[in-house]
């Protein structure tokens, strides 16, 4: 057992070594951009923007920067060899169609049986946003959740039942976490790997035992 | 009918009050600025604004919603960090939001376009924005029934269009153009250079002229 | 009253001479191919193609020939400045989006109502073929039809309702015949003008006096 | 999953006894002939073919049918003046065909790729190819409900490629190319050239890899 929680850039790193080599990928906006950092360049994996490109490369630097040339984020991004651009309604065909082999999004909370809530925190006063969220946790082949196991109170964000608004029902099959990889599956909990916490006292502590 | 060549001003003439207006743009990349600052100074109101965003920062979309010209917005994103003048006007319950997944806004645009008057999606499914919606399984997938969105006008923001209004775009600002310039009653493309006909590879033209009513060519204010 | 009928050619020229400048427009395969031989080179008329493509120019002859290039019945066809290709999805967005202002399809029989029968005469040894007729008929602004008005045993094919299966109801604004132009609206017959018929023996011979 | 670089005969490998299998092309123009060579030589029997055609000649499609491999075609123009190998199977009642308007099996075909389960369409409402099919009014506008076409392998015929498996098309050739590559479990796409990559313009790429499983590559053939 390691001894210590994996800091965020470890937990990208993990899940950039977990993607397969030749993956098509989205990596939702926040958190999971850092994982892009950890993309070997043999990798053969090829970024998927949902604004509208294939083939995105790293942030864009200095006289790189192109204000028409951004990720989901609205960050200034770079265009690798093979890029390909296209419109709205093209680029949710690939996603909606099952085109996309993993995304990889940030999380309020998933519930045991994969539901995934992340658009909205369920405080009535936010002003909400879905963005693509959606479309992504739905129509990706497989959905991984970047996330914090525990919230700043201790709450598991890994839960029973979600209470903040659902993003897609079923639909997460890997969580990435500080403490632990746990696979969702058919409605299953499987934990893979722990870091800094026992499995038995994880399991305690998101309500399992 | 053959695209017309005038001005942003004459282009904005087929807006009227509560119009429906589709902008193209994902934040600001795309995003007309010219044919907004048009529609802002023309003082047409009451309008329903079809975009991704809400406006950023003080200029463009934002401007528009600064002068109250706008009483309902359908987007799938207007919470950002400079989106403070929507977000004041939503508070203050002085604008309607329907919000709708990025995927199914674009669909629903793209259906107009192609007269296609609704379609089953699996997006959404289970969750708050399908609530009232009819829900249908196929192939053993639940899915909700979308319709199309009418537009009045889509003010869009290309990169080159010949002398027919063949239009092509430039990297990640041609996200919702193409889509929008198909669906609206009236199709407006700015774009920074006018190029004579023949000159657009026909293999690569992105907007064919047949979606396009009107070019305003912004070669000038581009060059400042 | 002109004392002849028109011939095909002289239909042909009829239409090309009314379809107004800057118009996009699909001519169907057989007989309404014709009207692609009178449209004015500066007429600004911008031909479209079910098969992808906008532009089309004149029939290629000689070394102009690409069987890449081909229109809506297989004959190998040119290209204009300002053409442009796209894939089928697109092209019937097109057709079926109302961005068509006049498609003009030949006929079997059309009805006084305006319903339109084009693509199977009825014989139910005939192979069933639909092609793009039904999509256009239906999806363009105006619907032009091009045929004699009176098919070879002297019966109207302007008719009260169709015997041969429909492409599309209440479709048809104006038929373009050898003996007359004749508008529909509203389920309403005009007679625009007669070509080597009185207009009284014309609406004898259809049925409508 | 990156596209593989392989023979015809190791695409066709994908097709089993009882598949459906979408050919792109219309007419001659633009159909997979390498492809559908292989598919003969494989003998695979009992197949569903989606195309807009039934064949023209002896080659191709038409060899294909010959060969007796096909059990069921849907496509929207069967009749043409050289389909004389269809239309022998046809009277003798050993082929079957689905019959769907040209615009409506283009939009099936593309609702598959891009994840939409059904849509409305306005064409052929009231006709004899709507019986049986549900029917709804939207904005004052009879539609009838047209479902998406699942398909196990496409064969496309496509112009060049790059080593990452981007397509561009040529001319009318392109048709139901880039919707059938984009809606099959697996799609194979002929070309007559691959490039390195970063030839192909990333604005004019017209199928991106990420709908590409297998390029062969004609170059050889072609040339010949």
């Amino acid at each position: 057992m390691q001894t210590e929680p994996l800091t965020k850039s470890e937990i990208a790193k993990r899940i950039a070594s977990d993607i397969p080599s030749g993956s098509y990928v989205n990596l939702g906006i926040g958190l999971p951009t850092l994982v892009s950092n950890f993309i070997e360049p043999d990798s053969d994996i090829i970024l998927h923007t949902e604004n509208g490109m294939l083939g995105m490369g790293p942030e864009a630097i200095g006289n790189d920067i192109d204000l028409e040339l951004i990720n989901a984020g609205k960050i200034p991004v770079t265009e690798l060899p093979g890029a390909s651009y296209f419109h709205h309604a093209d680029s949710f065909a690939m996603i909606r169609g099952g085109h996309i082999d993993i995304c990889v999004l940030g999380a309020f909370q998933v519930s045991f049986a994969g539901d995934l809530a992340n658009w909205h925190a369920g405080d009535p006063n936010d002003i909400p946003s879905v963005g693509g969220a959606m479309d992504l946790a739905s129509g990706a082949t497989e959905t991984f959740v970047m996330m914090t196991l525990f919230d700043k109170s201790g709450k598991s964000k890994l839960v029973k039942e979600c209470t903040a608004p659902l993003t897609a029902v079923n639909c997460v099959n890997r969580i990435y976490s500080d403490m632990a990889i746990i696979d969702i599956s058919a409605g299953k909990i499987e934990v893979r790997e722990v870091f800094g916490i026992s499995e038995g006292e994880l399991l305690d502590r998101i309500g399992m035992n | 009918m053959s695209a017309s060549f005038i001005s942003a001003t004459e282009a904005i003439s087929h807006v009227t009050d509560g119009s429906t207006v589709a902008l193209s743009g994902f934040g600001l990349a795309g995003q007309p600025l010219h044919l907004i600052d048009a529609l802002c100074d023309s003082g047409a109101s009451s309008l329903t604004i079809i975009a991704n965003n809400a406006g950023n920062g003080e200029t463009g979309l934002a401007r528009l919603l600064g002068n109250k010209q706008v009483a309902k917005i359908l987007c799938s994103f207007p919470r950002q960090q400079d989106s403070q003048i929507f977000d004041e006007l939503y508070r203050s319950g002085k604008i309607e939001l329907e919000l709708v997944p990025q995927g199914t806004l674009a669909e629903r645009i793209r259906a107009q376009g192609a007269g296609i008057g609704a379609f089953y999606t699996p997006t959404g499914v289970g969750t708050q924005l399908a609530i009232g919606k009819e829900v249908r399984a196929i192939n053993g997938v639940d899915q909700v029934l979308e319709f199309a969105t009418q537009i009045d006008v889509a003010l869009v923001h290309g990169h080159i269009a010949d002398q027919q209004g063949n239009v092509i775009y430039r990297k990640t600002a041609r996200n919702f153009g193409p889509i929008m310039a198909s669906a609206a009653r009236y199709s407006v493309v700015e774009v920074s250079r006018v190029v004579p006909i023949g000159e657009l590879d026909p293999e690569s033209i992105v907007t064919p002229s047949i979606f396009v009513n009107a070019i305003v060519d912004c070669e000038v204010k581009y060059a400042n």
